[in-house]
């Protein structure tokens, strides 16, 4: 055997050149299927939203699992905003909305009349659709979260910050100006500035609404590979119209869709939850396959 | 609502079609080839190899229309599976073709040569059951259905039968003496070309279970590796689990 | 801060989650400032309701004596026969004025500045300063201005201080509020409705006509509401323009003029004389409610209008 | 194949485009005009008055505003103004904002649909009518049980009600700064865990500082400009602060002073004490104007610095 | 109400007292002003503040008289305005508070405007204290100018003033130690010139100059008479000054102060300022555009009216002081003279 | 051979069961190959753009084809809105704007002094990023440009107003409630009653800025049917930052990039302008291969 | 700036390494099988029969990979063109173990049976030659060097060659009676074999080129049809044109 190929392919894996042992880790990484056995951040069971009498999702039962990217995808109106805005309670301001249902989170009801919404929000964090800095400096915007925490200490928030905008892939592009505004940073970058104001606070949980929408394909492939690097340190929960999104990204996917409900309305609701090699290659529900190959009924 | 992408889906629709009338092709040849196996015709012979031409070239089409469908559609799910089977199928048709016109160079090879009656009747009944196969599983693919398809294997294990009989026969025939070695061997490939006809069929087969459920052919000894390495690998996933 | 990574799950993680989630801090600052916020409010309210109690206590038991006739009687010397008319006429006549004069000239200007005139140019920008200024002088100037202009250099015009003076210099007065409004309004029109109309080929003046006015009308309308109510409500102007306190019988455009709110502060300084039942506070006071109901009516007028507006554009 | 005269289009759409440009564009150039004008006039005016008085007397230091002792010490109209417009934002700034921050903030969608008109409506409150109520409530049931002042009207009570009079205006504008900060940013405070207060204080109001500066700048512009209830409820005294610079005493605003000015009397009319009409109309004008364009300026930085 | 003035409730009774008065007064003024016949058109009256509620009062008469047919207007911007618009031919009438002054003349006649001056009442002006002041009942002249002139700017105390009193003649002295709230109309007034006029203009001119002829500078001032009687209602130790009809509408809240204007202590009331005991008071005059009222039979009928005896008692009504007859008909000489 | 089998193929081309006669129809239909043969709309040749002293984009060339669909992709900023934007003139309402180089339409330079910029736009519509129908009925919508045309008559305009929307696909949906707001359709709706809108004035090409970015996947993929429907009878030329969509629609795709030009600032630039199905399967550039496939140098 | 969708493309990385570890395995397996063939090692034969089991699995699992990737990620370009070669390749390279697998089979056919050296020989050579082309094509592909992929068809008209002299040898030696009709027709089939590993090599060969530059392998044939049938149609293209 010539030695140059010998070496290029042996040095990556020496034992297997005929090697009966294939590992599972190659096949593992194919569809994430340890993500059976991580640990579920979030349990929803037969989780319906209400705003007044409307029912806006019914019935959706998942279980999130811990760092993993999990996906919601499904037509405008399907109730995945609305599910995603109910695990950091941030649908509290809608003063008509309702929850009914459990959603645990790590086992504790997040709708227990003695959990506290704030604390809930510190532990899982969110990032929108539009990129919304603070009309701050950067770092102001990095460091609002922990100093609302009580840090106060000078070199403690500079490391927090720098630890955030590294984490968040935005911290050589702007380590040489975190005095200018937020603002002054592109699309993109606002984007990441707003990840890394989440980040900053330590969270367990990052959520994300539409994150890219705003955003051109290069913005989005960075915000997308950052995902994919900080889901080893944070459960992603993101919701997206961009199917290819989801796909390039999560672990798993939910897809919901819309059905005629009562009074002519439409009620959202969970079709199915799998993993999202399965989701796009074999999905197990009709409407999952007539979604996602843009075939609609 | 109407169907959406409807011309994506037309098209996807146009090349499933394009493999059809290929696999037809192949159905229609193999009764051909064996007619002009069996009765020396060279003619017919040098029409068929001509035709092949044919079918490489609409194969590379199929091909490149998948290719383009991939490139611009970005399809997923049962979309893709028709896209990817269609990478699959169209050399396994073309392959199948050129079988078919290798039975034909064989025929020339062995011109002038009697064939024994027996070898002749086990090449017909080859021919047959590769035939009935293959039309069995592009009316499948055609169809999409997967029931159909499931039973090729099993056809083929007949077809299986008849290229041992025919090997058998032609060794004995040899040893008759009614045909030498040239054509003996000749013949043998002769079969193999017929039981590899039946293979590519039941590999047609197993690609229109994919495109009808995802499940993706697993060589029988894919399986048999995977059952003893997981059986091996026991101890470690239950630390794990 | 970080929470402990329940990595084996289980009832400990658990209950690790759930005592940190129902922490309760007393969020005591947050409440006092909202209890401090409410009180402000509600005093303002109050301050605001005690003057609108104070003008129909005053104005009450006047007005239940007078009825019509404080309405249709002239001014005067004794509280208990004068009324408003000439008053209303005159303030009638300048918010026709107002109406005729300023709103148009305002939405004209206004167009230029938002479709017509380039950003960059210094003699828009001098413009958009200019009237952003002349939003901020104070009435009285353009009294002033009013005085000199229209009541002494085109006296042949205007007749001195007659109703056409006052009607012009309160047209001037209102004219940068209603380009401001307006230019609000027009600013406020889609950039989209444009483009679809030049998209399908419309001319700049097709597109300002069938598009951009329309949907900034009702916005341009609450502008004009609240610019006749500042028309009708400002009395500093007219007093230096030269409105009549004393008798005005007869009500012409070319003759000497009053307006309402002239009457309320000539009204309120007039001692009662003797042998009037009623005192001439009283009668400034009902004069204010003729007045605060004429204003009121038309900056209602204006709000609903713009929130129906507002509603319809954020969609129902 | 298309030619050029295709894309010529036609010559009355044309002219009828130049026509209406050059229409809009006159009904702009009037409102240059009209500052034109009020520049010529006024400066006219005042340079007319600093010519008619003796300057020798050294007038503009004398003690009092006295146009009739041809006594023009501006330190009493412009410290009336001053001191009224000082009384007027100590009340208005603190209950308008508050009313903005708790309509925007922290009223319920019914509340602030029912609160806003109400104070929009209550904005729009002739100054005429204001100054009635200080007259004949602020003054004498309010301002002098609480502060006994030297006279029942005086600066206290005129600032009091000038300051009711821009609460609405106050309330309104800031509101509106208010509202037009995005709720993404509130909920992006929100979603980091932030509360109330933290949020409206951290990053509500900062943000909106422009629109709350412009606020101010408006309601202060319009406190100094405000005639009426000036002219009413503070006495009209130009004699002076002889009573220190207490805002219990009596006094004269610069509006004041102008409409002094024209109200007759039965001496000779012209000279000095009516051409100071000019003059002080000058001077507020200057005033006016440096608040706007500083109040635009400072606006315009903070906006450019986010 | 008035004492002696005639009540607006009788109008009946007054209306047909003036027709005998007026037949009886003048003939020619008979034939162009029939009672009850007033001529229709309009008639703009400007001029002075103080006489304007007259002017007001008698255009309502003329109003009510006529049915409305008659019109009159009246602005009262000041006398001074007054004149430039009668003798710039804007206004019919000018209403004064004093004659007209030569310069004034002098631009009516340059205008071509032929007028006759009218006398049509007397306004008496009171110097005022709280009830409560017992210690000063009378004031001369010279008390007065050392207690409000220009050199008592600064007077925070009655007392003070007793040397500069003292200096200027003053016999009224010494005031009591209390203090000194001096309160009055504002500068821009009638009344204020009137103040200035009686009790300022002599001494102040002798000693400060013809340019200070003013009061002190430090005096609280009103445009509005109801609070200046408020204001001196509200010290104990005020002093103010009002016209004469305000004090009479609020007797009952302040005092009058006498007078002594060199003939002994007066107290102002109708009949000292009617037949000129009381020093502090002053003719109140109409001026009239003589071509107009010849051209236009709305002001002669304007003008006979307000000197009829129905028109005349308005002056009582406005708080005025009603001319002696023999001013009355001395003026109803000089208008028919005119015509 | 089975029945069953040769009907169900052999209907669809009989001829073609064995035979040796494949057209180059169905070739042809792989790439667009006749696309060389039709006629140029617009001929842009060095046109570059500059706002102020900032050059925008420089130095594009390219032909755009009747009857094609031309997509113009590229990172934001890269120009391709501005280029867009010249072909109707819509960049005269920009003061700063300059065009140099020459725009040609059916052999007409657009930027000729002489030419109408209202005419321009009256034989080359467009249809924008956000769906802007007129607040006004469905009908009125369509029948305004007809109208500004000088079309009175009633039956006339009724005729324009149908055919207009049938032909984006509307019709049916909205032929029951013509009088009602434009606005009250959903946003997919309405982004086709913008194309109704601009159809019904019978332009020669229509312009598409981005006209699926507002919209949800399903109204998507209905606008784009849309447009493969409608390429028959209007040249089309769209500009979109989701790459899967020209390659989804486009017969040609041109894409541009940026280069930092003088003084720092990015000017975009034309890079590739080749049929789609190459651009996406072979591009010629290697900055295009790099763009297409995520990798961004 | 960095590369982006950088796990994907360290996916795709991933599977070309992984296709490149299964080609090295052929790469490795022809002399082992040549070895065992004319050494008659039985239980090399059966180690090699189970080794192949293995490289079925992998590949199975190389395309499982690459239509994932088509799901999920919309490759395009180049990237598209690795995993459609991926596609490709993974049967290409799991039907040359096969081949092995067969030959290994043949071996155990022929146990017993002495073989003619010069049989031998040329086995010995064609196996040589095999092996060389499919280390060369291998590395080709890992370096996508489309150059030396491009040596692959020349190279295997040597292979071709060497096929023609077994056949001949064979037919020679069994004529000389050295080795029977059942060994005769193994080594022909063997020879064959030998043939279609080269084939495999020529057809990855054709894929490295079309991973550089797009050019997708047609057929002699295909292209033989295309320039008939352009000629035929030439009349009608003019008029279009």
């Amino acid at each position: 055997m010539n030695n140059e190929l010998s070496n290029t392919v042996a040095q990556q894996a020496p034992e297997r050149m005929i090697g009966i042992d294939v590992s599972n880790e190659t096949r593992a990484s194919l569809t994430a299927v340890t993500a059976e056995l991580s640990h579920p951040v979030f349990e929803l069971s037969d989780v319906s939203v209400l705003y007044g009498d409307f029912r806006a999702v019914r019935g959706a039962s998942m279980s999130i699992r811990e760092h993993e990217i999990t996906a919601f995808i499904g037509p405008s109106g399907c109730g995945k905003t609305t599910i995603l805005r109910c695990l950091n309670r941030m649908n509290d301001f809608i003063e008509t909305a309702k929850v009914e249902g459990t959603i645990n989170y790590h086992g504790v009801n997040l709708y227990d009349p003695e959990v506290n919404s704030t604390e809930v929000r510190r532990r899982i964090g969110m990032v929108f659709q539009k990129p919304n800095p603070f009309p701050k400096s950067i770092y102001d915007n990095v460091a609002y979260g922990p100093r609302l925490m009580g840090i106060k200490n000078k070199a403690e928030l500079d490391a927090v910050v720098e630890k955030s905008l590294r984490g968040s892939a935005l911290w050589d592009e702007v380590k040489d100006r975190l005095k200018s505004s937020g603002l002054s940073l592109s699309g993109g970058q606002q984007q990441r500035l707003c990840i890394a104001r989440a980040v900053a606070v330590e969270p367990d949980v990052i959520l994300m609404d539409e994150p890219c929408s705003a955003l051109d394909p290069i913005a989005t492939a960075r915000i997308e590979d950052l995902m994919k690097e900080i889901k080893s340190k944070y459960t992603i929960v993101i919701v997206t119209h961009n199917m290819q999104q989801a796909a390039r990204v999560s672990d798993r996917t939910a897809f919901f869709t819309t059905e005629v409900g009562e009074s002519d309305r439409r009620t959202g609701q969970l079709v199915e939850f799998n993993p999202t090699a399965k989701m796009f290659s074999n999905p197990d529900d009709e409407r999952t396959e007539q979604y996602v190959t843009g075939r609609f009924g | 609502m109407n169907e959406l992408r409807s011309e994506f889906h037309h098209e996807l629709d146009e090349v499933r079609n394009e493999i059809a009338r290929l696999g037809a092709s192949v159905v229609e040849l193999i009764p051909r080839v064996t007619a002009i196996l069996l009765d020396q015709d060279l003619e017919g012979a040098e029409y068929v190899l001509q035709a092949d031409d044919e079918i490489d070239a609409r194969a590379i089409d199929i091909e490149d229309r998948a290719l383009t469908l991939l490139a611009l559609q970005a399809p997923v799910a049962r979309d893709l599976r028709q896209v990817a089977a269609a990478l699959k199928l169209s050399p396994e048709i073309e392959r199948s073709a050129d079988l078919c016109g290798n039975i034909c160079k064989a025929a020339r090879r062995i011109y002038g040569h009697a064939l024994d009656p027996k070898v002749r009747g086990i090449i017909q009944r080859m021919s047959d059951q590769a035939h009935k196969e293959y039309k069995e599983v592009v009316e499948a693919y055609l169809a999409v259905d997967p029931v159909r398809a499931a039973a090729l294997p099993d056809m083929d294990e007949y077809l299986d039968d008849l290229h041992r009989q025919l090997i058998a026969q032609i060794f004995e025939s040899h040893a008759a003496g009614t045909i030498d070695l040239q054509v003996a061997v000749q013949l043998a490939l002769v079969a193999r070309f017929y039981e590899r006809l039946g293979d590519h069929a039941v590999n047609i087969s197993q690609r229109v279970r994919y495109i009808a459920s995802g499940w993706l052919p697993e060589h029988e000894s894919a399986a048999r590796f995977r059952a003893r390495d997981d059986q091996a690998n026991a101890h470690g996933e239950l630390g794990k689990g | 801060m970080a929470l402990v990574t329940p990595a084996l799950g289980g009832k400990t993680a658990t209950e690790t989650v759930r005592a940190s989630l129902t922490r309760r801090e007393r969020d005591t600052a947050g409440f006092v400032m909202a209890g401090l916020l409410l009180f402000a409010m509600l005093l303002t309210l109050v301050i605001l309701l005690t003057l609108l109690i104070q003008l129909f206590a005053e104005a009450g038991p006047y007005l239940a004596d007078r009825k019509w006739s404080f309405i249709t009687s002239s001014i005067g010397s004794d509280p208990d026969k004068i009324g408003v008319w000439p008053g209303l006429f005159g303030s009638a006549v300048i918010g026709i004025a107002v109406v005729v004069i300023a709103i148009p000239m305002g939405i004209a200007a206004a167009v230029y500045l938002e479709e017509y005139a380039s950003t960059k140019n210094r003699w828009t920008q001098l413009i958009l300063v200019n009237i952003r200024n002349l939003a901020g002088v104070p009435a009285v100037i353009f009294g002033v201005l009013g005085f000199i202009i229209f009541v002494t250099w085109l006296e042949p015009m205007s007749s001195g201080k007659t109703l056409i003076a006052a009607g012009l210099t309160m047209s001037v007065l209102v004219l940068p509020i209603v380009v401001i409004t307006s230019m609000e309004a027009i600013r406020a029109v889609p950039q989209g409705l444009r483009d679809g109309g030049f998209g399908v080929g419309a001319s700049r003046w097709e597109v300002t006509r069938d598009h951009v006015l329309p949907y900034a009308a009702p916005g341009i309308l609450t502008g004009t509401m609240l610019s006749l109510a500042r028309a009708f409500g400002e009395a500093a102007p007219l007093i230096i323009v030269g409105a009549v306190t004393g008798l005005l019988p007869e009500t012409s455009l070319s003759g000497r003029f009053t307006a309402v709110p002239i009457l309320i502060y000539s009204w309120s300084g007039k001692p009662q004389p003797p042998g009037s039942e009623h005192s001439f506070t009283e009668a400034a006071a009902a004069a204010g409610v003729v007045l605060l109901v004429l204003v009121l009516f038309f900056n209602s007028a204006a709000i609903v209008l713009r929130n129906r507006f507002e509603r319809r554009r954020t969609g129902t | 194949m298309l030619t050029l005269t295709d894309l010529r289009g036609s010559s009355k759409q044309r002219n009828r485009e130049r026509l209406m440009r050059l229409l809009f564009q006159a009904a702009a150039m009037v409102t240059v005009l009209i500052s034109a004008l009020i520049v010529f006039v006024l400066f006219r005016g005042a340079i007319n008055f600093l010519r008619l008085i003796d300057w020798k007397a050294g007038i503009l230091s004398d003690n009092g505003w006295l146009p009739r002792r041809e006594r023009f010490d501006l330190r009493t109209i412009v410290w009336g103004s001053f001191m009224m417009g000082l009384v007027a934002m100590v009340v208005a700034v603190p209950l308008g904002l508050s009313v903005a921050v708790f309509l925007s903030e922290y009223a319920s969608p019914r509340v602030r649909r029912v609160i806003k008109p109400v104070i929009e409506v209550l904005a729009g409150v002739p100054s005429v009518i204001v100054g009635y109520f200080v007259l004949r409530f602020v003054a004498p049931e309010i301002v002098t049980p609480a502060f006994n002042p030297t006279s029942q009207f005086n600066m206290l009570a005129a600032g009091l009600g000038i300051g009711i009079l821009v609460i609405p205006i106050m309330a309104s504008v800031s509101e509106d700064a208010l509202a037009s900060v995005p709720d993404s940013l509130r909920e992006a405070s929100y979603a980091i865990g932030a509360r109330k207060i933290n949020t409206v204080f951290r990053i509500v109001l900062p943000a909106a500082i422009s629109g709350l500066v412009a606020a101010f700048i408006i309601a202060v512009s319009r406190a100094i400009g405000e005639t009426m209830v000036a002219t009413m409820a503070a006495g009209i005294d130009g004699s002076g602060p002889f009573d220190g610079y207490s805002p219990t005493s009596k006094g004269l605003s610069m509006t004041g002073a102008m409409t002094n000015a024209v109200g007759g009397t039965d001496q000779d009319v012209g000279g000095a004490s009516f051409e100071v009409l000019y003059f002080v109309g000058a001077l507020l004008f200057v005033i006016t104007m440096l608040l706007n364009l500083v109040g635009n300026r400072i606006v315009n930085r903070i906006r450019e610095q986010y | 109400g008035g004492d002696d003035s005639a009540d607006t409730a009788s109008a009946d009774t007054a209306s047909s007292e003036s027709a005998t008065a007026e037949t009886a007064m003048s003939s020619e003024v008979s034939e162009t002003a029939p009672t009850g016949e007033l001529a229709a058109g309009s008639v703009f009256v400007s001029g002075s503040s103080t006489v304007e509620p007259i002017s007001i009062r008698v255009g309502e008469l003329a109003g009510e008289l006529s049915g409305g047919d008659l019109a009159v207007t009246v602005e009262g911007p000041g006398t001074g305005d007054g004149f430039k618009l009668f003798c710039g031919g804007e206004s019919d009438i000018s209403d004064a508070s004093r004659k007209i002054k030569d310069e004034e003349a002098a631009l009516c006649t340059e205008a071509g405007v032929n007028f006759v001056e009218l006398e049509v009442a007397i306004d008496g002006l009171s110097v005022l204290t709280n009830p409560a002041n017992t210690a000063v009942e009378c004031l001369d002249v010279p008390a007065l100018y050392a207690l409000m002139g220009p050199e008592s700017e600064g007077f925070a105390n009655w007392s003070d003033a007793d040397a500069l009193a003292t200096e200027v003649g003053s016999a009224s002295g010494p005031f009591p130690d209390v203090p000194l709230t001096v309160v009055g109309p504002g500068e821009e007034s009638g009344t204020y010139d009137s103040f200035v006029e009686f009790a300022i203009a002599g001494l102040a001119e002798e000693r400060v100059g013809e340019d200070s002829v003013f009061t002190r500078a430090d005096y609280s001032s009103s445009a509005n008479d109801n609070f200046i009687i408020e204001g001196i209602e509200g010290s104990d130790s005020s002093l103010g000054w009002v016209g004469y009809a305000y004090f009479k509408a609020e007797q009952d809240r302040l005092k009058a102060i006498a007078i002594d204007t060199g003939d002994g202590c007066v107290v102002p009331t109708d009949e000292t300022i009617g037949d000129g005991s009381y020093g502090f008071s002053r003719s109140l005059y109409i001026y009239v555009n003589t071509d107009k009222a010849v051209e236009n039979p709305a002001v002669a009928s304007y003008v006979d009216l307000y000197l009829s005896e129905q028109g005349l008692a308005s002056v009582g009504e406005a708080g005025y002081v009603d001319l002696p007859a023999d001013r009355v008909a001395a003026t109803q000489a000089a208008w028919a003279a005119a015509l």
